[in-house]
C-alpha cells in the first residue's frame, strides 16, 4: 500500500501512548534499566529512554521471547493427554521506538517461523504487535545497515515509522493496515506531514561492503584458514545470537514434575558447542571456527538462499555484545576482501 | 517400558496397625509402570518370597518393590529372592514402611500418605535401577609379611600353615624384634627367648616362608589381590649360601667397641655381627659405616680368617621384585629414650635406663649374664626406682595416651630385681596400676606382697646425682602429696610406647592411613580392628597401638586368618555398589577433564590415572579411573565431580535425583 | 485455609543417621510424619544440587544428616561433607535462601531419640516460618506471557 | 609495551613457542585477544590499562594448542588462573611460557610454575572501588533483599553461558548444566533455572575462582556474577585460610578437610 506522511507533536505522541493504553494495548519501549537501555514497558512518553542508539537487546522477544510454553501435558498409566497447546491469548503490544533495523529483523525471523511450518505461536505474536519505528539520527562504529540492504530510515517491517524533525514534532510514516488501525484510533493526533526532507534527518551510516557480493563469495570460502583466524579469539557463548534481532534458533526442552510437565521453547545458539552435539558424543562441528563458520554462513548464504533475505540487518548487537570484540562488520570486510 | 511389581509388607501388624497396607497397594497399582502391586501378612516369610518370586515369573517383571522393614533389615533376603527367581538381585529395592513410619507414627490418614510417598518413591527409583554383576578380582595367594617380631612371626606361621606362600621382610640383620630382648614375660616369668627362638627358627625353616632380613620394602603398587612390592636386600657382604655362621669372622674382627642396638647401648658387638646368638638367620652381616675397611681402605681380617670365602665387599644393593595378594604390617613399636626426659636428666645420668635396658640386664644373654649391676659402675643396686608413665598420659610434656604394657613390665622389673637382689629395694612410682589381664592383677599383687615392691603413687619430679647416689624427689598422692625422697643407685624409666621410626613414610607408601601418634590406623576402632582402609592390608601387633605379646599374638592370628580368607578363593567377589568414571566415544572419550580434584577425596585411593593414547602411542587425553578392586562406594567422589562424570551403581545421579523428584510430586 | 503441613525431605547416610532412624522406630519413639528419608550411601555423596532440587520441587525444609566426626563408616566422607555444607551455606546465605530452612546434622546408629528431636524440631521451625514461596514461587514458570518482554 | 613486543619477537624467532597470545588493537580503539605467530607481527601487540581479557582459557583452547607451544601475555590473573589450571592438571609445568610484568614494570619470562608462584606472591589482586561497595551493599542487605536483589538480576540472564565460556577455570568438556540424565539445571532461562545455574556455577567455583572478574565483565547485560564467587573467595580464606590461584601444588580446599573444621551449624 501506498505510505501516508503524516506528523504528529511530542505532546500527541504522549497523549496516543494514553489512548493505546486505554485501549488495553502494552506499550513497550526502550527504557533505561541501571547502565543498560532495555525494552521494558511504559505507561508515558517520558518513561522512554532519551537519546539512545540502540536497545542493548533486540525487539524480538515481542514475538520470539527467550523462552515460551508451547503446551503442558499429563503422563498417566492410560497414556499422555496435552493440553493448552495454541490457545494462548496473547496482549496487543505497541513497540514503540524499535529502530528501523530491528524492525526489518522480524522480516528475517518471519521468513524463518513460516517457512515450510507455519509457526502459529509466533506469527500470532507478530500479529498482535504494532511496530512504531523510530528512524535513526545516530549511528556508532558498530553500526552497518547500509551494507546489508538496510537504511537509518528503512520502513521495511514497521507499520508506522517516526522521524524526528528540529521542531520536536515527528514525521510519521504510516506504512501498513496495523499503522492506520493505531493512526485511526485517534486520528485526531496526526496531523498533515509539512513538506521536508526525510533524508536530511537521517544518520550517515557509511557502506563498507556489499551483502551481495559477501553472499556470492563467501560459499567459495567453506574450507578457506579465514574462519580459524577470525574465530581464535571467540568464546562460544551465545551473547551475540541472543541480542541478535535475526537469530532464531531454538532448543525444545520438556519440564516435567511428577506427571504434569510442560513443553518450552528456549533461544539456543549455533555458538555453542552443544548444539551440534550426537548422543554418540561425535560433534559435526567440533571446533569453534567451524560453528563461527557456520553463523556467518548462515546469515550470508544459506538464508539468502533458500528464504531470499538476509541473517543481518546490521544492527551491530552482536559486535557490542561479544565479550571478546568479535566485530562483525569488520570480519565481513575481511571476507570481501580475502583471495577465495 | 518397565514392568514393577510391588509388595506391601504388613509384617503381622507392625506395619498394617497403623498404615493402610491395601490402600497402598491399590494408590501405587495406579503408578505408570507398576504392573503388580499386592498386600500380604509376613513378605519375608516362605509364602511372603514366593508370592514375589512367582510375580516375578508371571508377569515378567523388570524391577520389585518390597516395602515392609529396614532394608538394613531385610534387603539381602529380597534380592536373594529375585536372584532365585531369574531377576538381577539389584533390580530390587526396598521401602521402609516400618522403622520409617508404621512404627513412628500413629493410625491416621496422613502416615498412609507418607508410606503411599515412601513407596512411590522407590518405585521410581527402581525404574532406574540396572542389572549389576558383582566385582571379580583375581588373587595372587602369596601375602607379604613386614616386621618379624613375634606379630610378623605368628602372621606368617599362620599363613603358611594354610598352604599359602608368605614373604616376610624384615629390615634388622635378624628377626624376633622386642621380644627377643626381654628377659622373662609376664605374667607367668617364662624366658622370653626359650619362648620366641623355636618359633623363629620354624619360620626359617618352613617351606611356605621366604625371608629377606636386613631388607626394607622400597616401592609398592597395585591393590588388593594384586600388590607388586619391590624389596630392597641391603647388602650384607657376605655369601649366605657359603657362610655356615661358624662365627669365626665376628670373633676376629679388631673392631670391637661398637655399642651394640640388640644390648640397647649396654653392651659391644663388632662391625661385622650377627645381634645376638639366636639370630635367625644365623649369618653375620658388615655394618659398613662402623667397618675398618670400609672406612679405611684397608683390613680384610674377616675375608681371610672366613673358611668358607664367603665375605663380598664389593655386594650390592639387590632388588626383589615380587607379586603380593595381600599384606600384614607388624612393623612394631620402639620406646622412648631417657633423653627424652629433662627432669630424669636427658639421660646424661648413666645409672637411669630404660625399660629395655633392664630387660637385658636382667637377661642371662644379656651383657652382665642376668646379674643387675648398674651401668655406671658395674655396682649392684641397693634400692632400684622404678618410674611407671615415663611420658605415657602425660598430655602437658610427654604423650597422652597410656602404653598399656608398662605397669605390667614395670611390676616384672621389680620382681626380677627382687629374685636377683635379695637384700635390695625396689620402689614403683605409679599412677595408677593398669593390670587388665589374665593373671596380671594377681601378678601385680604378688610383686607388692611376696617381693615386697615399694608402690608410691605420685609422680617424680626430679632426679638428680648426688654423691655416687641419685636422688629420687617425688611425692606420695596417697598420703595427700607428701614428699619423698629416695636415695637410690639406679632409676628405670617405664618409656612410653611410640611408633616405629619410618613409621609414617612406610604408612604414605602403602597408602593406609595413620593416627596422631603416627600408629597405624585400623579400618574400624571396633569392628575393623585388624584392616585398614585400604583393602588387601591388615595390621598385626604394636604398630597399631602398644600392646603386650598375647594381644599382638592374637592381633596376628587374627590378621592372618583376614589373609587365608581372602586367599580362599582364586578370585574375589564385591559387591558391584562402586563408582564409575563415564566413558564416551572420540574424541571425548569420557566426560572426564582429568582435573583429578577427586582423587584426594577418596577414602581408599581408588582413584588413578588413566592415559588415553592414540595408536602411535601419542597421549590424547589422561582421565580419572576407579579401581573396582578398591573402590568401596561411599560415592563421595560422585558429588564432588564437577562435569557428572562419575557416578556411583546403586545410587546413581539419575537414581537419587527422581527419588527427590518422586518425593515431592504427584505421579 | 487448611492447616499448613511442611514437606521436609531428609538426606541421610545408610550408616549412621539412616540406622539411627531405624532405631527409633523398633524404640517406638513418635515423631512427626511430614518428614520423609532419602537413603545414600555416606553424607559424602549429597550432592548440593539435590538440595536445590528438594526446595525447587515443593520442599519447605531440607535435613541433612551423618555419622559424627569419625565415625564415618568410609572414615572421611563426613568430613568433605562438612566442608562442602560450610561453603554451600555461604552462597545460600549470600544469595538470600533462608538457612533456617536446612538442618545438619549428626545423628549416629545409637542415637535413636536425637533423630526424633532433629525431625520434631525442624518441623516446628518450618512451622513457625511457613511454606518457602519464595522459592516455590519463582519455580513455578510465569503463566503471563507478557512478562517475558524486554526481560 | 615495546619490551613486550621485543621478548615476544624473541621467543618467535628462536623458535622457543610457536605462538604468543596477547593482546592488540581492535578496529574501534579497544584492545582484545590477539594471536601473533610472526615474529614480524610481535609489533601489533599493545599492553595498556584497557588490556584486561583474562587470557588463559586460550591456554587450552583447540586451535590455538594447535599451533605449538604458547606463550601469553599474563597480567596477574592469568598467572594466577595458571596456576590454579596447573594444580587442576589442565596445563603442565613449563607447558607454557608467561611473559609478565614485575612491579617495576620490566618484562619477565616465567616458564615454571615455581617462577610463576615467586612472581604471583609479589602482587595483591583485588576488586574494584564499585564492586567492593556492591559488595558490601548486598551484605548489609536482609535475606530477604538479598533475594529479591538476586533473583531481580538473574532474571535479566537468558543464559548466553558468557560467563561461563569467559572464565579460564570452566573447561569441562561438557558442563554440569548440560547433563540431562538428570536434568540437573533446568534448560529454560527462566526465574529458577537462572537461579540454579548461577549457584551452580558459583558453587563449582569456590575455592578455585581466582577473582578475574571476567564473567561479569562478559555478562551482556551486566549482572555482578563475580561477586558471587568472590563472597566465596572470602569465606573460604576466613574458613580454611585458602586462596585458590597460588600454588600449582596445593590441594583443592573442597577435596581435603580438617578435624577443627567450624561445624558450629551442625546439630
Amino acid at each position: 500500500m501506498e505510505i501516508q506522511k503524516k506528523s504528529i507533536s511530542k505532546a500527541s505522541l504522549q497523549k496516543l501512548i494514553e489512548k493505546l493504553n486505554a485501549n488495553g494495548r502494552k506499550i513497550i519501549a526502550p527504557v533505561k534499566k541501571e547502565n543498560l537501555v532495555e525494552f521494558g514497558f511504559i505507561s508515558g512518553l517520558e518513561q522512554m529512554a532519551e537519546d539512545y542508539i540502540l536497545t542493548n537487546q533486540s525487539a524480538k522477544s515481542a514475538a520470539f521471547p527467550k523462552f515460551e510454553k508451547l503446551f503442558s501435558y499429563e503422563v498417566t498409566k492410560n497414556g499422555i493427554t496435552q493440553s493448552d497447546s495454541g490457545n494462548t491469548e496473547f496482549p496487543e503490544l505497541v513497540l514503540l521506538g524499535v529502530r528501523p533495523c530491528d524492525a526489518d529483523g522480524f522480516t528475517s525471523l518471519s521468513a524463518i517461523f513460516t517457512w515450510d511450518y507455519h509457526d502459529t505461536q509466533y506469527t500470532d505474536r507478530l500479529n498482535k504487535t504494532t511496530l512504531i519505528s523510530i528512524s535513526c539520527s545516530k549511528c556508532d562504529d558498530y553500526c552497518f545497515c547500509t551494507s546489508v540492504d538496510g537504511h537509518p530510515g528503512n520502513t521495511k517491517g514497521s507499520d508506522i515509522q517516526l522521524t524526528r524533525l528540529e521542531s520536536g514534532d515527528y514525521l510519521a510514516e504510516i506504512i501498513t493496515e496495523k499503522g492506520i488501525t493505531v493512526m485511526n484510533l485517534a486520528p485526531e493526533l496526526f496531523a498533515n506531514a509539512p513538506a521536508v526532507e526525510k533524508e536530511k534527518y537521517l544518520a550517515l551510516v557509511p557502506s563498507r561492503f556489499k551483502a551481495g557480493e559477501i553472499a556470492g563469495k563467501i560459499k567459495s570460502l567453506f574450507e578457506n584458514d579465514i574462519w580459524i583466524e577470525q574465530s581464535l579469539r571467540c568464546l562460544g557463548c551465545g551473547a551475540c545470537a541472543f541480542v541478535c534481532p535475526a537469530c532464531a534458533c531454538f532448543d525444545i526442552q520438556d519440564e516435567s514434575k511428577g506427571k504434569n510437565g510442560i513443553r518450552l521453547r528456549c533461544w539456543d545458539s549455533c555458538g555453542f558447542s552443544l548444539f551440534t552435539l550426537h548422543t554418540s558424543g561425535h560433534n559435526p562441528r567440533e571446533v569453534q571456527s567451524q560453528r563461527w563458520r557456520q553463523r556467518l554462513m548462515h546469515k550470508f548464504s544459506y538464508m539468502p538462499e533458500r528464504l531470499d533475505v538476509l541473517g543481518c540487518v546490521g544492527c551491530g548487537r552482536c559486535s557490542r555484545a561479544c565479550p571478546v570484540d568479535m566485530n562483525i562488520m569488520e570480519h565481513l570486510i575481511n571476507i570481501s576482501e580475502v583471495q577465495a | 517400558m518397565a514392568r514393577i511389581g510391588v509388595f506391601i509388607c504388613h509384617c503381622g501388624e507392625n506395619i498394617s496397625a497403623t498404615v493402610d497396607c491395601h490402600k497402598v497397594a491399590g494408590v501405587t497399582a495406579e503408578l505408570p509402570g507398576v504392573v503388580h502391586s499386592v498386600d500380604y501378612k509376613y513378605m519375608c516369610s516362605d509364602p511372603g518370597q514366593t508370592m514375589i518370586k512367582e510375580a516375578i515369573k508371571e508377569k515378567n517383571l523388570t524391577g520389585v518393590v518390597v516395602a515392609a522393614c529396614s532394608p538394613r533389615m531385610h534387603e539381602p533376603t529380597f534380592r536373594k529372592a529375585c536372584s532365585e527367581a531369574g531377576l538381577n538381585p539389584y533390580l530390587c529395592e526396598m521401602s521402609n514402611l516400618r522403622e520409617h513410619c508404621s512404627w513412628v507414627h500413629p493410625k491416621e490418614e496422613v502416615t498412609t500418605e507418607k508410606a503411599i510417598d515412601l513407596v512411590r518413591t522407590l518405585v521410581e527409583k527402581v525404574k532406574k535401577n540396572t542389572p549389576l554383576l558383582p566385582i571379580r578380582v583375581p588373587v595372587t595367594k602369596t601375602a607379604l609379611v613386614i616386621g618379624g617380631g613375634v606379630a610378623g612371626i605368628q602372621a606368617s606361621l599362620d599363613i603358611a600353615n594354610t598352604g599359602h606362600k608368605v614373604i616376610m621382610v624384615e629390615r634388622e640383620p635378624s628377626i624376633g624384634g622386642h621380644m627377643s630382648q626381654l628377659s622373662e614375660t609376664f605374667p607367668t616369668l617364662d624366658c622370653s627367648q626359650c619362648i620366641l627362638t623355636p618359633r623363629m627358627v620354624e619360620v626359617a625353616q618352613h617351606s611356605n616362608i621366604t625371608l629377606y632380613s636386613y631388607s626394607e620394602i622400597e616401592a609398592v603398587e597395585g591393590f588388593i589381590g594384586n600388590f607388586k612390592v619391590k624389596i630392597r636386600k641391603k647388602a650384607k657382604c657376605v655369601d649366605e649360601k657359603l657362610c655356615t655362621g661358624c662365627g669365626l669372622c665376628t670373633t676376629k674382627c679388631p673392631q670391637k667397641k661398637i655399642l651394640s642396638e640388640f644390648e640397647q647401648g649396654l653392651g659391644f658387638r663388632p662391625a661385622i655381627y650377627v645381634p645376638f646368638p639366636q639370630a635367625v638367620p644365623n649369618k653375620p652381616v658388615i655394618d659398613k659405616p662402623n667397618c675398618t675397611y670400609f672406612q679405611k681402605g684397608k683390613c680384610k681380617v674377616c675375608e681371610i680368617v672366613c673358611p668358607t670365602k664367603a665375605i663380598r665387599f664389593d655386594q650390592q644393593d639387590e632388588i626383589i621384585e615380587v607379586e603380593i595378594g595381600a599384606i600384614v604390617m607388624a612393623t612394631g613399636f620402639n620406646i622412648l629414650k631417657t633423653d627424652f626426659f629433662p627432669e630424669y636428666g636427658y639421660g646424661k645420668y648413666k645409672d637411669v635406663i630404660d625399660g629395655l635396658q633392664f630387660e637385658r640386664l636382667a637377661s642371662a644373654s644379656g651383657p652382665t649374664l642376668g646379674e643387675i649391676k648398674r651401668p655406671s659402675d658395674g655396682k649392684v643396686p641397693e634400692k632400684v626406682v622404678f618410674i611407671a608413665c615415663a611420658g605415657s598420659r602425660d598430655p602437658a610434656k610427654g604423650l597422652e595416651y597410656c602404653s598399656k604394657i608398662c605397669c605390667m613390665y614395670t611390676a616384672k622389673h621389680a620382681m626380677l630385681y627382687k629374685h636377683k637382689v635379695h637384700h635390695g629395694t625396689p620402689y614403683v612410682f605409679y599412677m595408677d596400676i593398669r593390670a587388665g589381664g589374665k593373671m596380671y592383677e594377681e601378678f601385680v599383687r604378688r610383686a607388692i606382697e611376696e617381693d615386697h615392691a615399694q608402690y608410691i603413687r605420685g609422680r617424680v619430679s626430679r632426679i638428680y646425682e648426688k654423691n655416687g647416689k641419685l636422688i629420687v624427689k617425688g611425692a606420695d598422692t596417697l598420703m595427700n602429696a607428701r614428699p619423698v625422697e629416695i636415695e637410690a643407685d639406679m632409676v628405670v624409666l617405664a618409656t612410653a610406647g611410640v611408633a616405629n621410626e619410618g613409621a609414617e613414610e612406610l604408612a604414605q607408601k602403602f597408602h593406609i592411613s595413620y593416627d596422631a601418634y603416627k600408629f597405624f590406623a585400623e579400618a574400624h576402632p571396633k569392628l575393623r580392628p585388624v584392616e585398614t582402609n585400604t583393602a588387601g592390608i591388615f595390621l598385626a601387633g604394636a604398630c597399631q597401638a602398644p600392646k603386650d605379646i598375647p594381644d599382638s599374638v592374637a592381633m596376628a592370628s587374627g590378621a592372618a586368618s583376614k589373609v587365608a580368607a581372602l586367599f580362599s578363593n582364586d578370585e574375589l567377589t564385591r559387591e558391584p555398589l562402586i563408582a564409575e568414571v563415564n566413558r564416551c566415544a572420540p574424541p571425548l572419550f569420557s566426560t572426564c577433564t582429568g582435573c583429578f580434584l577427586c582423587q584426594s577425596v577418596c577414602p581408599y585411593n581408588a582413584i588413578e590415572r588413566e592415559q588415553i593414547n592414540d595408536r602411535n602411542g601419542n597421549l590424547i587425553k589422561e582421565l580419572s579411573k576407579i579401581n573396582p578392586g578398591l573402590c568401596q562406594g561411599c560415592g563421595t567422589c560422585v558429588a564432588l565431580c564437577k562435569s557428572k562424570s562419575i557416578d556411583i551403581f546403586g545410587y546413581t545421579n539419575s537414581q537419587v535425583h527422581t527419588e527427590v523428584m518422586a518425593l515431592l510430586n504427584e505421579y | 485455609m487448611s492447616e499448613f503441613k511442611p514437606k521436609i525431605v531428609a538426606f541421610v547416610c545408610n550408616w549412621c543417621t539412616y540406622a539411627g532412624a531405624d532405631l527409633t522406630g523398633t524404640s517406638r519413639i513418635k515423631y512427626a510424619s511430614n518428614v520423609k528419608i532419602i537413603r545414600f550411601p555416606c553424607t559424602g555423596r549429597i550432592d548440593f544440587m539435590l538440595l536445590m532440587k528438594a526446595f525447587e520441587n515443593g520442599a519447605d525444609g531440607i535435613i541433612v544428616s551423618g555419622c559424627h566426626p569419625n565415625d564415618c563408616h568410609y572414615s572421611t566422607g563426613n568430613f568433605h561433607a562438612r566442608r562442602r555444607w560450610m561453603v554451600f551455606r555461604h552462597l545460600l546465605d549470600f544469595t538470600g535462601v533462608d538457612l533456617r530452612r536446612i538442618t545438619f546434622s549428626w545423628v549416629s546408629a545409637a542415637e535413636g531419640a536425637k533423630w526424633a528431636d532433629i525431625v520434631n524440631s525442624t518441623v516446628d521451625i518450618i512451622k513457625k516460618l511457613g511454606p518457602y514461596t519464595n522459592y516455590h514461587s519463582i519455580a513455578r514458570l510465569k503463566e503471563k506471557e507478557a512478562e517475558h518482554v524486554g526481560n | 609495551m615495546l619490551e613486550i613486543r621485543q621478548k615476544a619477537k624473541e621467543l618467535l624467532e628462536s623458535g622457543k613457542v610457536k605462538v604468543v597470545i596477547g593482546y592488540g588493537k581492535s578496529t574501534n580503539n579497544t584492545t582484545r585477544a590477539v594471536f601473533i605467530r610472526k615474529p614480524e607481527d610481535a609489533e601489533k601487540l599493545v599492553l595498556d590499562e584497557s588490556c584486561v581479557q583474562n587470557l588463559a582459557l586460550y591456554l587450552y583452547k583447540h586451535e590455538v594448542k594447535h599451533f605449538g607451544k604458547e606463550a601469553v601475555v599474563a597480567s596477574l590473573p592469568v598467572l594466577r588462573s595458571m596456576l590454579q589450571l596447573g594444580a587442576e592438571n589442565q596445563i603442565k609445568d613449563q607447558e607454557v611460557i608467561a611473559i609478565a610484568l614485575t612491579p617495576e614494570k620490566k618484562v619477565v619470562e616465567l616458564s615454571t610454575f615455581a617462577e610463576i608462584e615467586k612472581h604471583v606472591s609479589l602482587f595483591k589482586h583485588d576488586l574494584t572501588a564499585e564492586e567492593k561497595q556492591l559488595l558490601k551493599k548486598i551484605n548489609a542487605m536482609t535475606l530477604e533483599d538479598r533475594w529479591e536483589y538476586w533473583n531481580k538480576e538473574f532474571s535479566k540472564c537468558f543464559k548466553c553461558y558468557a560467563c561461563r565460556q569467559s572464565c579460564p577455570m570452566c573447561y569441562c568438556p561438557r558442563c554440569a548444566a548440560e547433563v540431562n540424565n538428570p536434568q540437573w539445571i533446568p534448560v529454560a532461562p527462566h526465574q529458577h533455572g537462572n537461579l540454579e545455574w548461577h549457584l551452580m556455577r558459583a558453587m563449582h567455583l569456590a575455592g578455585r575462582c581466582i577473582n578475574c572478574g571476567d564473567c561479569a565483565k562478559a555478562c551482556p547485560v551486566n549482572i555482578p556474577l563475580n561477586l558471587l564467587t568472590y563472597q566465596l573467595i572470602e569465606e573460604i580464606n576466613n574458613e580454611f585460610k585458602y586462596t585458590a590461584g597460588t600454588s600449582a601444588s596445593q590441594n583443592y580446599v573442597l577435596s581435603t578437610w580438617k578435624l577443627e573444621d567450624k561445624e558450629s551449624f551442625i546439630r
